[in-house]
């Protein structure tokens, strides 16, 4: 059983961040419409919004930290941060190495293609280059059960999608929701494989072994859902960016 | 005539090529003593055990007597008795004329700084450069900077003094004035130690010489006789080749 | 730290590793060569050429060959040059490296004392002969320690090829990292990966220096 | 259309928060040079005593900062430092204290390179007259190294500045970093971004270094 | 006798400095001219005008009778007939001996590698150092050097050569095997212009000797008179300073 970290040396306790008086927040910056910047420099999104919620709740300032996929482990091992909120997806891998709360969204991955060569079967991926981002749930699908698939592996989001662009590979593969998203904004490309691999939760994650935070993390994501903070973030924050063939129950987790 | 320094078989080597062997000899107060001898013989080394820039393996040095403890903090407070000039002229080229005459007795001796200049300008007169307090060693012509390297010297009032072929990295016509400076001190009856490839010169002022070969003192003759008369075969050669 | 996570890790390391050697060795022979010419065109004061390169020389040695890298690989797209990672990295090494070793040559060629060309001169060798017999053995002999210097910065330098996703030494380690989350183990990999390349190398470069400081290499 | 891209630089607070992320990059460098140029003196000096011990760490300090890719370093003092020490910097501080290690580890060098090359006799003659090894030091082989030193330092800086590049790679909110937000935040508007954004970033930096290796090469020559 | 080199109203500056001015004199075949002069009068710079390593202003130089037409590519050629040896010891570190000497024979005169190979040999011989082939100069002395340096000018057999104080930076003991060759280089006839502050050695070679001072020819009087009785004051005055 996870020792519990007793409150003199968790630095991440509820009641040291309230001591404290701000919360450290893992949040990517680069991923709209998640945690991105938008064009006036502010820091935006629907993890942004749930960060703001649980800063507010908690009734502290909000510090953020900018994450990417890779070192999102390491950014609570390490004391970076008191929690993640940074897309991060639920895995058995994950589990070891940090504690998730309840999650707040649904998702799967999917891989995206220009509509003019576009992929539909992952037979297709076979010996291609497939873009990716290290550290996500794509590229830890595709390393474990698509062995034959060249991966290419950025650093961030910028870059795959820059990559893509660019034609550095056939195909990239992500979580699928927001992909939805990103070909809205670039219609020369589809969702050809719309869903790949087991369905997945997007969860908050606290460093392991910080029962405090866990505890108070899902406490709050109930009370959210029965206030219904998700699906009003979903129609802010995601719906001006996904196309139609996403609804809202596609993404968020409506069971109270 | 007083004892002022007494070296008793000194030996020094550089790793294991002995470069000075069982080394004796004796100066004494007033006295020149010129230490002639070929190229690698060991001249410079002998001078640098001297003043404790080299550490030797063995031998004694008494200075006034006493014997030398050859430790570094004892060679620092003997070294303001043993002025020594070297072969290159070594100004400190960051400080000037004034300030590379003073750093010792205001640094080491702690004289006050006006009295230190007092003395200094003094000096500078004796040798024609009382003009050059502000300059820069680099403003200066080899001649120059030696004269002032001796005075440097001469600053601390050294009980004795050591010269290392001073006059060997100048153009010919710059020897001259250094090596009166160097006769008139010898006048004056400082006791010096002065080696030297300038045969006239040496012949001129040296009360004694020490002929050095191969790190052995070959032979250690009155200097009136040296010249004229050396006892052995290899000084004979010695001088010799030295003219044409 | 666990030595059966570091031994799961070897195979893929193995592969940035040969991955980092390949794409250096490339690169740095790449460098050599443009290096060279570079500093042939100063000591010959070629016209125009010789501007050209002194131009080069000062942006590619005062800007980051990480910014050179981005500005390659997804910047020049943009106007229609399309190159592979690979391309992009080595060019991007060759870019950088290039007036690195140039200057190592130039200090190599500007070490030779001109009593050397003058005597050269005054047997009377003719330019290009002067060149063949004097100046370009012991220019290259003078500049082989800076040369070498070079060469482990560049092997360093392609840590950072990382960014284009070429999946050398630096990259494989973080990319492990966010799939098993071992750090420790793989920073260490990544470390002694790094250490087998250059402590031979930099234990050469010190044996050269001595050698040349006591003037016994070359001549 | 390719000229149009750079509008996008000009466009809102694009500009702005480029050179604001160029001040954290800047920052993170003047920080490092200036105390890890204090320590370098320092460590340089000390590496030129007989001691062999004292010889054998800073020599094995040295080596480390010099054989480990930066890239490496800051990932190693930004994951490891924390866990192990319980020391939790964010990081444009552990940038700053590895830039910092790194300038001290080279200088350190160049300092010990610069005081060994002061002439023998030199060292000679200052004994000679009787000073002691701090006033041989501090009169004598520091003013006269600094001018020998002063080159190295000049091209080191501008290799201090140009590697906070990698800033980027542990998320600092650096220059590179804004560059690519604004790149993502406009990808609709202006699909060349990143030729531009990077394009500026590329001259920013150049504009920078510069003036260091520019007075490296002055330096030098007198 | 017929005239080998004449240098009429040479002029020459450093930039604004004059450095040689209105320079005119004659060397005859056989003959051996030595410049004396102080330090920075310009003898290096007269012998550097020579064999055309220093462009100058002004002034000809005729060479057997020609006139020189100074551009680089005819200094080129003319240089095979004129042997220069400098005061740095400047033999190639990177060739060994025998590469040293017969680099131009071969490269430049298109001799065969066995010809020039057999006298260099021959020629390293009279110079007592014909062991020495497969050595590299940093395995020499100072004074070896020097001896294969002039070596490898007469390896071209040159018709007559420079010499500018080959001798300056020897040991003292190894500057007499130097000059030794010269005076042997002299007894044969060799054409040879000297500048040396070797005073004895001038006065035994000297056909002739040209005073510098300041850029200018204030003398050129026989050697046999130079030195007994120079017809300037200030050539009085240097030879004095030249002894102590
Ligand atoms: N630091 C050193 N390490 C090793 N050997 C040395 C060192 N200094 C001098 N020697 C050797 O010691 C011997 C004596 O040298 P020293 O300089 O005392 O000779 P010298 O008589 O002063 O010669 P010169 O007339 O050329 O100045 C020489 O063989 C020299 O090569
Ligand atoms: N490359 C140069 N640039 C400018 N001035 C120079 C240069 N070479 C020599 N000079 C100046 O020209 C003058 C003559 O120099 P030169 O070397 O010919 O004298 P020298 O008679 O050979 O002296 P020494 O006996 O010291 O060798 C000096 O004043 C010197 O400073
Ligand atoms: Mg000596
Ligand atoms: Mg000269």
């Amino acid at each position: 059983k996870p020792t519990t970290a007793n409150a003199a040396s968790n630095d991440s306790s509820v009641s040291a961040i309230k001591k404290r008086g701000t919360i450290k927040i893992a949040v990517f910056q680069d991923l709209p419409p998640y945690g991105w910047v938008n064009k006036k420099g502010k820091l935006t999104g629907y993890d942004l919004a749930l960060a703001r919620q649980v800063a507010k709740d908690l009734g502290v300032k909000t510090k953020f930290v900018q994450v990417n996929a890779n070192n999102r482990v390491d950014a609570l091992n390490s004391n970076k941060v008191d929690i993640v909120l940074a897309n991060f997806t639920v895995t058995d891998e994950r589990k070891q190495v940090v504690d998730f709360a309840k999650p707040y969204m649904k998702v799967s991955v999917g891989v995206i293609s220009p509509k003019s060569k576009p992929i539909t079967k992952v037979s297709q991926l076979k010996g291609k280059d497939l873009i990716v981002t290290k550290g996500t749930t794509a590229e830890n699908y595709f390393t474990a059960q698509q062995k034959d698939v060249n991966l290419q592996k950025y650093d961030s989001k910028t870059q795959q999608f820059n990559a893509l662009k660019n034609g550095r590979g056939v195909a990239l593969a992500d979580d699928n929701s927001y992909l939805y998203a990103w070909v809205k904004n670039n219609p020369k490309y589809t969702v050809g494989i719309k869903s790949i691999g087991p369905k997945q939760y997007i969860a908050p994650a606290v460093k392991k072994g910080n029962k405090s935070l866990l505890t108070w993390t899902n406490k709050e994501i109930t009370k959210l859902n029965k206030a219904n903070f998700f699906e009003k973030s979903y129609n802010s924050q995601l719906k001006p960016y996904f196309g139609s063939e996403v609804k809202a129950s596609d993404i968020i987790i409506t069971n109270k | 005539m007083t004892e002022l320094l007494r070296v008793e078989h000194l030996n020094k080597a550089y790793g294991e090529v002995p470069v000075l062997q069982d080394i004796s000899f004796t100066v004494n107060t007033g006295e020149v003593q010129v230490v002639l001898g070929p190229s690698g013989s060991g001249k410079s080394t002998l001078i640098r055990c001297l003043n404790g820039l080299e550490p030797y393996q063995s031998g004694t040095i008494y200075f006034q007597g006493q014997k030398v403890d050859p430790t570094p903090k004892n060679w620092q407070l003997l070294r303001q008795k043993i002025g020594m000039v070297f072969q290159s002229y070594d100004l400190f080229p960051n400080l000037n004329i004034m300030d590379n005459i003073t750093l010792g007795p205001i640094k080491v001796q702690k004289q006050s700084k006006a009295t230190a200049q007092k003395e200094a300008l003094r000096l500078l007169d004796t040798v024609g450069l009382a003009d050059y307090t502000a300059k820069f060693p680099r403003e200066l012509s080899g001649g120059q900077k030696q004269r002032i390297a001796i005075v440097r010297a001469l600053a601390l009032h050294p009980d004795f003094m050591l010269f290392d072929e001073v006059t060997a990295s100048l153009d010919p016509e710059m020897v001259r004035g250094v090596l009166e400076i160097m006769a008139n001190l010898a006048k004056q009856k400082m006791t010096m130690i002065v080696v030297t490839h300038e045969m006239n010169f040496a012949q001129q002022i040296a009360d004694n010489v020490l002929f050095l070969d191969d790190g052995h003192i070959l032979e250690s003759t009155p200097g009136k006789d040296f010249f004229t008369n050396p006892q052995t075969d290899r000084a004979k050669e010695f001088l010799q080749s030295m003219d044409f | 730290m666990s030595w059966q996570i570091i031994q799961q890790s070897l195979p893929m390391f193995q592969k940035g590793f040969i991955l980092t050697l390949q794409m250096s060795a490339l690169g740095i022979l790449g460098a050599i060569i443009l290096g060279l010419m570079c500093s042939l065109c100063q000591y010959f004061k070629i016209p125009v050429l010789k501007q050209i390169v002194g131009a080069y020389i000062e942006l590619s040695r005062n800007t980051p060959l990480l910014i050179q890298l981005f500005f390659i690989y997804y910047g020049l797209p943009g106007i229609g040059l399309k190159l592979s990672a690979y391309t992009c990295g080595i060019i991007g090494l060759i870019f950088l490296g290039g007036s690195y070793m140039a200057e190592g040559f130039s200090g190599g060629f500007d070490g030779i004392p001109n009593s050397q060309i003058e005597s050269g001169k005054a047997i009377g060798l003719s330019q290009g002969q002067l060149t063949r017999y004097v100046v370009f053995p012991q220019g290259f002999a003078l500049s082989i320690p800076a040369l070498a210097a070079n060469i482990i910065f560049l092997i360093k330098e392609t840590s950072i090829f990382t960014v284009i996703a070429i999946p050398e030494l630096t990259n494989t380690a973080l990319d492990l990292i966010g799939l098993y989350y071992h750090t420790n183990e793989y920073l260490l990999v990544l470390v002694v990966g790094y250490a087998i390349i250059l402590i031979p190398l930099s234990i050469i470069l010190t044996w050269l220096e001595r050698r040349i400081r006591y003037g016994t290499f070359g001549d | 259309m390719a000229h149009s891209g750079i509008n996008l630089i000009f466009e809102g607070q694009n500009l702005p928060r480029l050179l604001g992320g160029l001040w954290i990059t800047i920052r993170v460098a003047l920080i490092a040079i200036i105390a890890g140029g204090v320590l370098g003196i320092f460590l340089g000096v000390l590496r030129t005593f007989k001691n062999r011990f004292l010889r054998f760490i800073l020599r094995l300090y040295l080596e480390f900062f010099r054989i480990v890719p930066t890239v490496v370093l800051l990932f190693l003092f930004y994951y490891i430092l924390p866990k192990s020490m319980n020391l939790n910097l964010p990081a444009a501080e552990v940038a700053t204290l590895v830039f910092t290690l790194w300038m001290a580890a080279e200088a350190s060098d160049i300092v010990r390179g610069a005081l060994i090359s002061v002439p023998q006799h030199q060292v000679d003659s200052g004994l000679a007259i009787g000073l002691n090894r701090s006033q041989l030091y501090y009169y004598v082989l520091i003013p006269q190294s600094l001018k020998l030193m002063l080159p190295a330092m000049m091209n080191l800086i501008s290799r201090i500045i140009k590697t906070t590049s990698l800033l980027l790679l542990i998320s600092v909110l650096d220059v590179i970093n804004v560059g690519q937000q604004i790149i993502e935040a406009n990808q609709k508007q202006y699909p060349q971004g990143a030729f531009w954004v990077y394009g500026v970033i590329f001259v920013l930096y150049f504009l920078i270094c510069y003036p260091f290796s520019l007075l490296a090469k002055k330096l030098q020559k007198d």
